[in-house]
């Protein structure tokens, strides 16, 4: 990997947990005394991705907005690294009119079609979908690719199966990446899967399956690319599945007392690592790191700014794009 | 192309079925669109398990008329996700009672995204499906549940009972910007396998129109009680019309054609004509389509109901086996006679 | 044990939320009978995410309460085996709106077995699931959809609203020979993080006991409107009629507490005394519990209605995120307090 | 395997082609002239199994009255294999107050609660309550199994899926058995299934896998064996692809014009190929076999004379049954 690039995910990282570290508070900033999911400025579930970044980017490294991605309830990360606008995304989590579905979506249905990117709250069910984007790239002759993520829990779902062997006896330019974060809710993963590594899983449809360990980026970058490669000259779906890190709860409001992983969660974070690999490597030091982490900040709050001055949606206006 | 409203403006017609009137508008529409494209289980070589998509393939070969496994939700998925990006997919689910494997990617994908996205996104596809029963196919093979599909938003809902509709309602179903799904009575379809009602061949024009999705059809006119229906129950409703015409009873028969949206309209002008509703439906009598019929006239007026309204639908039973059962809880033109002659007694 | 019909006799009783009175039956009912088992998604440690297995695990042990893999067809048919075999299953599927990945167990198979086996085979099976919204959860987690569950044959729906009925139905529910979809609204059970109506808290008896599974409820009589609800709405529609009572107008408020059975009867004669009907439903409004109620009155006598119905439901659209949408889209006290005027204008 | 078994599993094949034989006669007898899928004694769908009979015998065999099985649309050689009275059995073809399901099911609902017999016409749906039964014998400390049967056309439906992971997962009692005949009506496997053996499928649960080629009694009797015994003995689940074949069409009145195959099916019939091989290892001579073929028919016809003769259920009797 190249140090531009290296310091380029770096960046990417940095901004999507400052985003996600600013969600956190603002969702929690208006909720006391009495935490109250519904209340705020911004209420409903919310499931943050931080820990889960380096999977995100280093996908994302390997695509271009002509190709699709569909995420999962926990979208944020992907959906920053495959290049949606901020202000478009805080936007939604706000639920206002310049949000990506004009607030009617919220943070579990993002959809922007510049990007084809989509995402679904139903487990393992953003696959189908991802399925149908690859089969009209293919037709138009496109060399476009279709990502389709989930986390480990929803690989025991039967979307997964299906969506797998359809895209392997089809050949569709497909990669499935599972973030396999250890836990499903509360439920771990060695209580729900009957193998030890998903990726064994793609010998039930014959193509490739890779494990990536440790959240590493630049694992994940090598096997992202081969994958994307494979799918783009026609060789058909790929299977990946990367042992990341579920830094916080599974949404916030979580106590995780079911947790017995939770003190040593924080020497697991993927940035600080990352962070060290490039110092070591003399591609970051202090000053690009702050710069990173300064600039970040900037465009987080400038979109925070921007979704809280968009205006609120007219309650008249709840029944508009049931049809088009 | 031609603009049908409720009977066909005979242009250049011949007599169809319904299959073939069905297969005549993909054809014709697949010819003008090259995004459409037909996928499902026996689509291709078998043309179809009741004919909906026979010589598809050897016309449009197997780029376009796609045989898929046994993998609903993959499928049904697999086109929303190529209409999101600008395809024309109609995807066949075999038989509706198989909904339940496959119920997510419709109602809160398919049905969904274009709202959720705020209107940004558009998912153009139709899911079309074999409903009913009367041949013992038993309970997990001979439901029409289209109550289901039409209380969950944001999918249209249309059910043609007669070969022209059936054209051009599957042509517009497929240039509807928003999914539809198309639910086809296996008992309309003209099939050579299966008892036919005489009013599954009729005129069809050759050239290409549309019907548009929404306007129920008078089927026949008349002045002394409203039979609301739909699908084969037309078939039996007409026939029983003519039947009680002999008698002196009257009956305007209104085809709902589609479910979602409902034509209200249509609805409440004939029951303030008639003052007397039979509302005659193959799908479980509660908490669907005949329910909707009562409230809409509730809502307006009830006291348009000179007469209690009854209820011809399947009872809320499993589907038997037995014919001497499943006829039982059809809506068969018995039941239907009985059900008119009451609300005149 | 204390058989109770509408409101609890007190014996030995305590305050208790919805969530904590439905644990207490599921717990009483696993002390008596070890065939008693509870699986779902985070049902064990986490005690169930929106608290309806709360400390079951540490007091009945992994063996007896099972969290399940994502996989809801495989553990939902499980329990249907189970329950075949003669165990008495409660399983949870965390959000209602899930149920299109899993339809086909709990309507083909749960829910038809008894039916197709000719009474043969028993399905004592307890299927429970979170519905409702409020709280800005979206398009997919915010649902109720009782009615397309109680459109479909073979299954008992109920859906509590108090404290002992949640107790009382739970316990019916464990005890009945049949299939029981029981719906408990997020916003009844009285959970610390979420907005708690005052009626959330209520009388519940220490004792073990049941409450009739097909029974509505008289929450309130009154005089001038009935009205029809069930869940949360209940909650809203007592609120309301407080309100309305300052004004001279008195309500009165049937929860109708099952869909499957449903009571008619007690409907029929609300509606003949008041003349006046205003449905409140938090599912969607067509093709659904509204439309069924109108029916039973129009097939019993569409003039008991001196005045139109009245419906406040979810209009037909995707429940939307924003606060604001979704509150105009929710039957809250605003809406149901502006219907009840409209009907008394 | 010995010969007494051999001979036992060969009458058994016997007995399920001539129930076959006699239903397709009796199935098509009053539909003439014009061919109507609804008219006649036995009306609606018919799924013969004709062919597939060594995988019913030889994995029955293994089997108790006490062990479970689900099947398919396609049942009778299960049932029958399974112990089913073909009395009931037959009066359910016809709709009778006899049948098994009081004539309410029909052929494809099949539910015989002596001998945890059950089936749905739903594909592979048929599994995940296998796994219930298998959960409720494990709970009662009882050595029964559960047998959960498909075709191959099943094994990419997401209950597949589900069930192999759950029960893989739980340690659960069950045996999955995949009839692989080729085809999933008008649909070639080679066209839907993206891994040529569906064993390998048992990879991805981290389970016990075995394919038998050439519709084999006694490879089937032999791998049955081996799963049952470790289900039995809480081994956990095992996935069995049986190699069988189609040899009539998927439902009476399938032209099965789209099958290349069709000439060399009658020269792959299973049951004269087992006949020949009793004759050479001298376990059975014509009297034998005319014994066998002679009983069955009189069993068979004796039967469809009950049937006939059980009472058409009352019209009004149609909503009983919904509930207890
Ligand atoms: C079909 C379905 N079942 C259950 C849920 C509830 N649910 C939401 S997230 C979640 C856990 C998902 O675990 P995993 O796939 O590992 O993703 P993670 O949350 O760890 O990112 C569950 C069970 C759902 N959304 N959809
Ligand atoms: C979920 C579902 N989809 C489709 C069908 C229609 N269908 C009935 S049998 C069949 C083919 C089954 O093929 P296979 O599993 O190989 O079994 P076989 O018929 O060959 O014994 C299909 C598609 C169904 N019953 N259920
Ligand atoms: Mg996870
Ligand atoms: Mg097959």
């Amino acid at each position: 990997m190249e140090n531009s690039t290296r310091l380029d995910l770096y960046r990417q990282m940095v901004l999507i947990r400052t985003f996600e570290e600013t969600i956190l508070r603002e969702y929690h900033a208006d909720k006391a005394p009495i935490w109250d999911i519904g209340a705020g400025l911004i209420p409903g579930e919310m499931h943050l991705s931080a820990g889960q970044e380096p999977v995100a980017v280093a996908v994302c490294a390997n695509l271009t907005p002509d190709d699709a991605v569909t995420a999962t309830h926990r979208p944020h990360h992907f959906a920053i690294a495959h290049g949606m606008s901020l202000e478009r995304l805080a936007a939604e989590i706000y639920g206002r009119e310049d949000g990506l579905g004009r607030g009617r979506g919220g943070h579990m249905h993002l959809f922007d079609p510049s990007i084809h990117f989509s995402c679904s709250g139903i487990i393992a069910e953003g696959y189908p979908p991802a399925l149908g984007q690859a089969f009209a790239f293919k037709s138009k002759g496109s060399q476009a690719v279709a990502v389709a993520v989930t986390g480990e829990g929803a690989a025991n779902q039967g979307a997964f199966h299906e969506s797998l062997n359809l895209a392997a006896a089809w050949r569709l330019p497909v990669v499935f990446v599972i973030e396999d974060n250890d836990w499903a809710i509360s439920v771990p993963r060695s209580l729900s899967t009957s193998v030890a590594s998903n990726a064994e899983r793609a010998k039930a449809y014959g193509i490739p399956g890779e494990r990536i360990e440790d959240n590493s980026l630049e694992d994940i970058f090598a096997a992202a690319k081969r994958a994307v490669d494979r799918a783009r000259s026609g060789g058909g779906p790929t299977l990946l599945e990367v042992h990341t890190l579920r830094l916080w709860g599974h949404f916030e409001g979580d106590a995780q007392g079911y947790r017995p992983d939770l003190d040593g969660v924080a020497q697991r974070d993927p940035l600080p690592a990352y962070e060290m690999h490039l110092r070591a490597l003399g591609v970051a030091d202090d000053d690009v790191i702050k710069g990173a982490v300064t600039e970040a900040q900037a465009r987080v709050e400038a979109a925070i700014s921007f979704a809280k001055s968009s205006p609120i949606p007219e309650p008249s206006s709840a029944t508009r794009y049931v049809f088009s | 192309m031609v603009k049908i409203e409720t009977s066909p403006q005979q242009v250049t017609s011949r007599k169809l079925t319904v299959s073939k009137a069905m297969v005549e508008g993909i054809a014709q529409e697949m010819e003008r669109d090259p995004s459409v494209i037909v996928l499902g289980e026996d689509v291709g070589a078998y043309g179809g398990i009741f004919s909906s998509t026979t010589g598809l393939l050897e016309r449009f070969g197997p780029g376009r008329i796609l045989d898929t496994p046994i993998s609903e939700t993959a499928f049904i998925g697999l086109g929303t996700g190529a209409a999101v990006e600008g395809m024309r997919p109609i995807v066949e689910l075999m038989f509706v009672d198989f909904f339940g494997v496959a119920m997510d990617q419709i109602y809160n994908h398919m049905a969904k995204i274009h709202y959720e996205s705020g209107g940004n996104v558009l998912v153009p596809m139709v899911l079309m499906t074999a409903v009913g029963g009367g041949y013992s196919d038993g309970a997990q093979h001979s439901q029409c549940l289209w109550g289901t599909f039409a209380h969950l938003p944001g999918m249209k809902v249309v059910v043609p009972s007669s070969p022209a509709d059936a054209k051009g309602l599957m042509i517009s179903a497929i240039r509807d910007e928003n999914p539809v799904v198309y639910m086809f009575h296996k008992g309309v379809m003209g099939l050579p396998w299966m008892t036919k009602s005489t009013h599954a061949l009729g005129d069809v024009p050759e050239e290409s129109y549309t019907v548009p999705i929404g306007k129920a059809a008078i089927t026949r006119s008349g002045t002394d009680v409203t039979v609301v229906t739909l699908s084969l129950s037309v078939h039996h409703s007409l026939d029983v019309a003519d039947e009680l015409a002999k008698e002196g009873i009257e009956c305007e028969v209104v085809d709902l054609r589609s479910l979602v949206p409902l034509d209200r309209a249509t609805v409440l002008e004939s029951v303030a004509k008639t003052g007397r509703l039979v509302v005659v439906d193959e799908d479980y009598q509660s908490f669907g389509l005949s329910g909707e019929i009562a409230a809409i006239i509730a809502e307006e007026d009830p006291r348009l109901l000179r007469c209690p309204m009854k209820r011809v639908c399947v009872p809320d039973t499993p589907i038997p086996y037995a014919r001497s059962l499943e006829q039982a809880t059809l809506p068969t033109p018995t039941r239907i006679a009985a059900a008119i002659r009451d609300v005149m007694a």
